[in-house]
């Protein structure tokens, strides 16, 4: 049972009644307090996040039904795809992980400027990662590569390698769609920064974005040995 | 008036009623806790009734006892169904040796049977009576699921794959056989009669077909396609030699095991890298395209007809 | 208890024009908004179930085409399960009522609970796009291959729609979580909560870790039809079995997304008429948590004869008789509360009554098809038919009624005509078993479902649930006259007609905006109703 | 507003170890352990993750709900691929007797014979929806 015990300990919400004055601005009429309005913000993120984590595990079923049905199409699929270029983003998306912790932290230490210096650094990494992506992209289009009727491999398992990159592109494509979003969201963030909204008694936003961009970092985590590293061996050796 | 309604369908397999007693044990229990609870609704919601609305009941706040009365005894309960069910339902899965096997592709609208000997019908199917009976099928389009009420039996059929009910009928007459799995359009229209006969009908019926049997088919494609070329029966081919080697265990390449069956012989006519025998190499085409599902399940009834070979075949090169 | 002179303006009058309702952020009329939508969904399923009904009256298939009838009973199928039965309790009733029963001026996030309804409303827009122009004929379920690669219908369309209002499910939970969370009046500890909170709160879990996968379900089988991607495709050595198995993982927890919250709601009825504490209530509460968690473990059991391995048919057959088992708790708990009650004969009672004689039978049911022998015979029959309408029509719509009956009075301020609704009580139960219980027979017969045409000796029992089905149009027919007709001519309900314990009767009805004037604060349990006098208010 | 303020040193620091465990992976992608080289990549794939979700993401400082909620999201994905993978991995433990398969019970592999053009039996197209 969630926090039934953690409920006791710390009764819910605060008890000094409707209309409290002094508000802050950001403070909205249906909560009583900031720290009631921060708390729920977050649980409502992390839950989101949950969701999240289920939305790609039907993805990742699928993806790991077939791996286990046909390794050597597998392996096959995943040595077509280039190694350097997911490397490269990877190192990118970690380092844009780093640069927007740091951004937290400079919105909770009232940075102003920082915050906003951060925040952009972590876009351009972002928007590094969706270029090279887009690359990567061009050349399975260019190849032939994409699944569909106009599909072309060479090799003798060419139907599951076809399985494996409808996961690719699925895989891949739902998590660009993601970055997609958390750059939007950091360009708002930027900019509510820059208009200086946030301080260190309430900086939600800033913090949201922040789980957000990590757990887009977290997908790519996983996606990277998943796709990119399958049956390195065979290549090297 | 209730003659002209049914409540019950036939039994007309071994298996039905195994079924129907453990339908008959589970409504029983059923109904009794169904009615038990009823009771007690009505005799409180009688007995304690206020008209005004304006008393309140007493106060009684739960036990702990009952609580865990009603939750082990209906626990203890469903577990002895679930043991009896599943009982049954290996029952149904397991098929005896020496069936009588049959082949059948489902394909909208229609079920296509094809017996050994060479008959094939279309949304018939002729079986004797107290012979247990394998019907071995697949889909060549959408999913299908094949379903005889009066036997009990029901099987999805799956494109690339093969599925399988058995029955030992018990009973001569005309059943009816249905597709149970939505399928499109004309799902209600594929439908179809089982005939359940005599043995010595059944063996008149089997003559008056005539055509060449399954395994004098899969032999022929056997030949036409070439299979015979790699695959000889000493072993010394450049591919495994099939004598005998239905239902045995088989190495792979990857290190590990298959048995040889009617799904893996499918699986290694259309992708024949896709699970390599060990100490073989990867020189097999596939035939996909060249034979259909009928060709396969030849195919298949050929290679189980042949016998182990006098020299074992030796998988060392 | 308020002895303050409340203002007249509650949040139906405080502002007027659709612009004050299509912007609201008030969790009430946004409940209010998805009853409108949620109603229109269910008249258009009830006209689809009602072609499907009347070409089954003949078994030659003269009233409409195949390609028709296939098309109606999916229409059918789509609109009443993803837009009534999943929204009608939570969004409708838990929207309007959890904010008030925990003693919260809002549930935690307003706005994305407009946009959830928004996004409801869009997910609705595309699927009826997809009934005008031609309908789909894919069943429900979707099932590959036949939904990627051979169907002629507006697969995609419905499917955009699917997955859209799978969104607003989502949101909805994740609100009402943070909600029970985070919003809580002072006092109302977890123990104290209604235990149509708990259900609530069981309901969200449910929503929020099931529908995802759907989502990307559905995605995926887009990608397949749309671009040709193949992940079930058969031909490409994919395993349509596959899709299934995550259809599943979401649909049959759906099922409790469908029916936790009406127990919730049976919960509160049932203590409200017998003037008494819900007997066992930490066992009804954590039973509402037992069925959303074990229901995530039970899904396979849709396939048993779908070519699944036996050995994991038997794991699944077991863990789906151990999930009746807390469902099995509640129906003893609350007969249990009857028990010394003082019962108090009212319409919500009524239904609640209904209810339990529908889901006894839906329940138990459930115990045949959760047997691995039997199912085999069973799976995709008329009995299954029967089982499910038991357990989403007899009991998820029966409790929904009941909830609807129960707070009507706080949504609009109005009492209903209260013979009127125990008429149509009467009504629905009895069309209902004329309609479905011939059904069980009829499957065990081996009639298979979705058939168009069917075999003379099955005949009579379907033209019995015919005729029971016409009753069951008269008496929803029915609530919808008496409850419209209370919004014009019902007597002024007052604060508490039912005498009820709860926040929620604590204020005015309608509420005022704010839902109360001053924050509630909590010092006794749920149910009190033995311990004090009821104030009649 | 009560958030917890690590230090900079520690976001540098996970950063060092989250790139140093980047190239441990694909270092060892590259060195053929047999079957140990996805549990091995999946292990530092976790490890990374963890690494982000406790100190980028601030769980280690976060409240018991918060922890709950990971550990949550982490059980039902196991429940999903673990009870789907139980199907799966179990069928090829059942074979009837005389070596076929029961109803319904074998892992598949091999996509059928195409439908078109089929030697015998030319099985129709089948026909694509068009889509509004």
């Amino acid at each position: 049972m969630p926090d039934g015990v953690a409920a006791h300990a710390d009764p819910p919400a605060s008890a000094t009644g409707f209309g409290g004055a002094g508000h802050h601005p950001a403070l909205q009429h249906h909560f009583q307090t900031l720290d009631q309005q921060h708390e729920a913000a977050t649980l409502g993120m992390w839950i989101f996040l949950v969701t999240e984590v289920m939305f790609f595990g039907g993805l990742l079923m699928a993806y790991l039904l077939y791996r286990v049905w046909y390794p050597e199409a597998w392996s096959e699929g995943s040595l077509e795809l280039d190694i350097i270029q997911g490397g490269v983003n990877t190192v990118v998306l970690i380092a844009s992980s780093l640069t927007m912790a740091l951004a937290v932290r400079a919105a909770q230490t009232g940075l102003q400027k920082a915050t906003v210096r951060w925040l952009l650094v972590t876009m351009a990494l972002g928007l590094t990662f969706l270029v090279i992506k887009f690359f990567e992209y061009k050349h399975k289009y260019d190849l032939n590569h994409i699944p569909g009727p106009d599909f072309e491999f060479e090799g003798p398992h060419a139907a599951q390698v076809q399985i494996f990159l409808s996961l690719y592109f699925g895989l891949t494509g739902l998590h660009a769609l993601h970055m997609v979003v958390g750059f939007s969201l950091l360009a708002v963030m930027c900019w509510m920064a820059h208009r200086r909204r946030f301080s260190p008694e309430w900086y939600t936003p800033v913090e949201l974005s922040g789980l957000y961009w990590h757990f887009v970092d977290i997908v790519w985590i996983f996606l990277f040995p998943l796709l990119y590293l399958v049956d390195r061996a065979r290549q090297a050796g | 008036m209730l003659e002209g309604i049914p409540l019950f369908p036939e039994q007309a397999s071994t298996l039905a009623p195994e079924v129907d007693n453990l339908y008959f044990f589970v409504t029983a229990v059923t109904a009794f806790f169904a009615l038990l609870v009823v009771f007690f609704v009505i005799v409180f919601a009688v007995k304690y009734r206020d008209r005004t609305g304006e008393k309140v009941g007493a106060p009684i706040t739960g036990s702990i006892w009952l609580e865990l009365g009603w939750s082990i005894v209906p626990f203890l309960v469903s577990m002895a169904i679930f043991a009896w069910a599943t009982i049954v339902f290996f029952h149904m899965v397991r098929a005896p040796d020496q069936t009588l096997e049959i082949y059948s592709t489902g394909k909208r609208w229609m079920w296509r049977f094809q017996h050994i000997d060479g008959q094939s019908e279309i949304n018939e199917l002729h079986v004797p009576l107290g012979r247990p009976v394998k019907v071995t099928f697949t889909s060549e389009d959408v999913l299908h699921s094949l379903f005889i009420p009066a036997f009990r039996v029901k099987a999805d059929a799956i494109p690339g794959r093969y599925s399988s009910v058995w029955f030992t009928p018990t009973r001569t007459g005309e059943y009816h056989l249905f597709c149970a799995e939505y399928c499109g359009t004309q799902h209600s229209g594929m439908i179809g009669r089982v005939f359940v006969m005599e043995p010595n009908e059944y063996q008149a019926w089997l003559g008056g077909g005539g055509g060449m049997s399954m395994t004098a088919r899969g032999e022929q494609l056997f030949q036409q396609l070439g299979c015979v070329s790699c695959h000889l029966t000493d072993g010394t081919g450049r591919g495994p030699s099939l004598a005998g080697k239905f239902g045995s265990q088989e190495a792979l390449a990857s290190g590990a095991t298959v048995v040889v069956d009617d799904t893996y012989i499918r699986e290694s006519i259309l992708t024949p890298q896709m699970k390599l025998v060990a100490g073989y190499g990867p020189v097999m085409p596939t035939f996909q395209g060249l034979v259909n599902e009928e060709g396969l399940m030849s195919l298949i009834e050929y290679i189980k007809s042949l016998p182990a070979a006098a020299q074992p075949a030796v998988a060392t090169r | 208890m308020t002895t303050t002179v409340l203002p007249r303006v509650n949040y139906l009058n405080v502002r007027h024009g659709v612009a004050s309702w299509l912007l609201t952020k008030d969790h009430k009329r946004i409940g209010i908004m998805y009853l409108v939508v949620v109603t229109i969904a269910f008249f258009l399923g009830g006209i689809f179930a009602t072609g499907v009904r009347i070409e089954l009256t003949t078994p030659q298939g003269d009233f409409v085409s195949a390609d028709t009838y296939n098309r109606l009973f999916t229409m059918h199928g789509v609109a009443m399960v993803f837009f009534v039965l999943i929204p009608s309790v939570p969004a409708i009733l838990g929207n309007f009522a959890l904010p008030l029963m925990i003693g919260a001026k809002d549930v935690a996030f307003p706005k994305i609970n407009l946009l959830s309804w928004y996004v409801f409303v869009i997910g609705f827009f595309f699927t009826l796009a997809a009934m005008v122009f031609g309908g789909v004929d894919t069943g429900w379920t979707f099932y590959t291959p036949y939904s990627s690669v051979y169907s002629n219908s507006n697969v995609l369309m419905t499917g955009i729609g699917v997955f859209i209002a799978g969104f607003s499910s989502i949101l909805t939970g994740l609100n009402f979580m943070v909600t029970i969370h985070r919003m809580r009046a002072p006092g109302m500890t977890w123990f104290r909560l209604p235990l149509f909170v708990w259900a609530l709160y069981a309901t969200s879990l449910v929503q929020i870790l099931g529908t995802p996968v759907i989502a990307i379900t559905v995605g995926m089988l887009a990608l397949e039809r749309a671009l040709g991607f193949g992940i079930f495709d058969p031909r490409l050595g994919g395993d349509p079995v596959l899709f299934q198995h995550l259809f599943w993982f979401y649909s049959h927890p759906a099922v409790y997304i469908m029916i936790l919250p009406p127990m919730g709601v049976i919960s509160e009825v049932i203590a409200c008429f017998s003037r008494k504490n819900v007997f066992g209530y930490s066992f009804v509460a954590f039973s509402s948590l037992a069925i959303a968690v074990f229901g995530f473990l039970v899904w396979a059991h849709h396939l048993f004869v779908a070519g699944i391995s036996p050995y994991s048919a038997m794991v699944f057959s077991f863990l789906s008789f151990a999930v009746a088992i807390p469902s099995a708790v509640k129906t003893f708990n609350w007969t249990a509360t009857l028990y010394r009650g003082a019962i108090w004969w009212q319409a919500p009672l009524m239904w609640v009554f209904g209810f339990i004689g529908l889901f006894l039978v839906g329940g138990l049911t459930g115990l045949f098809l959760a047997s691995l022998g039997l199912d085999v015979h069973l799976h995709d029959t008329y009995f299954v038919v029967a089982h499910f309408h038991y357990i989403m029509v007899g009991g998820a719509v029966m409790g929904f009624f009941a909830g609807l009956h129960y707070w009507w009075p706080k949504m609009t301020g109005r009492m209903f005509s209260n013979s009127a609704a125990t008429l149509a009580a009467l009504l629905v139960f009895v069309g209902f078993n004329l309609t479905f219980f011939p059904q069980f027979i009829l499957g065990y017969l081996g009639m298979p479902r979705r058939y168009h045409a069917y075999s003379e000796e099955f005949q009579v029992l379907n033209v019995l649930s015919s005729a029971g089905a016409s009753i069951l149009a008269v008496g929803y027919t029915l609530i919808a006259c008496y409850l419209v007709y209370s919004l014009f001519k019902g007597q002024a309900a007052g604060a508490n007609p039912w005498l009820a314990t709860g926040l929620e009767w604590k204020t005015e009805s309608p509420p005022i905006p704010d839902n109360f004037l001053e924050t509630p604060i909590v010092n006794e349990a749920a149910y009190k109703y033995s311990e004090r006098e009821i104030e009649v208010a | 507003m009560s958030g917890h303020i690590s230090p900079k040193s520690t976001y540098y620091a996970i950063f060092g170890a989250l790139m140093v465990l980047t190239a441990v992976t694909v270092t060892v992608a590259f060195i053929n352990l047999g079957a140990l080289n996805f549990p091995v990549a999946l292990g530092i794939a976790i490890v990374k993750a963890t690494l982000v979700i406790l100190f980028f993401m601030h769980v280690k400082y976060s409240s018991r709900l918060t922890k709950l909620i990971c550990g949550t999201a982490f059980f039902f994905l196991m429940v999903l691929f673990g009870l789907t993978l139980s199907d799966y991995l179990s069928r090829g433990w059942f074979t009837a007797p005389g070596g076929t398969a029961g109803a319904g019970t074998q892992v598949t592999i091999g996509p059928p014979a195409p439908t078109e053009g089929e030697p015998a039996e030319p099985a129709e197209e089948p026909a694509r929806a068009p889509e509004p």
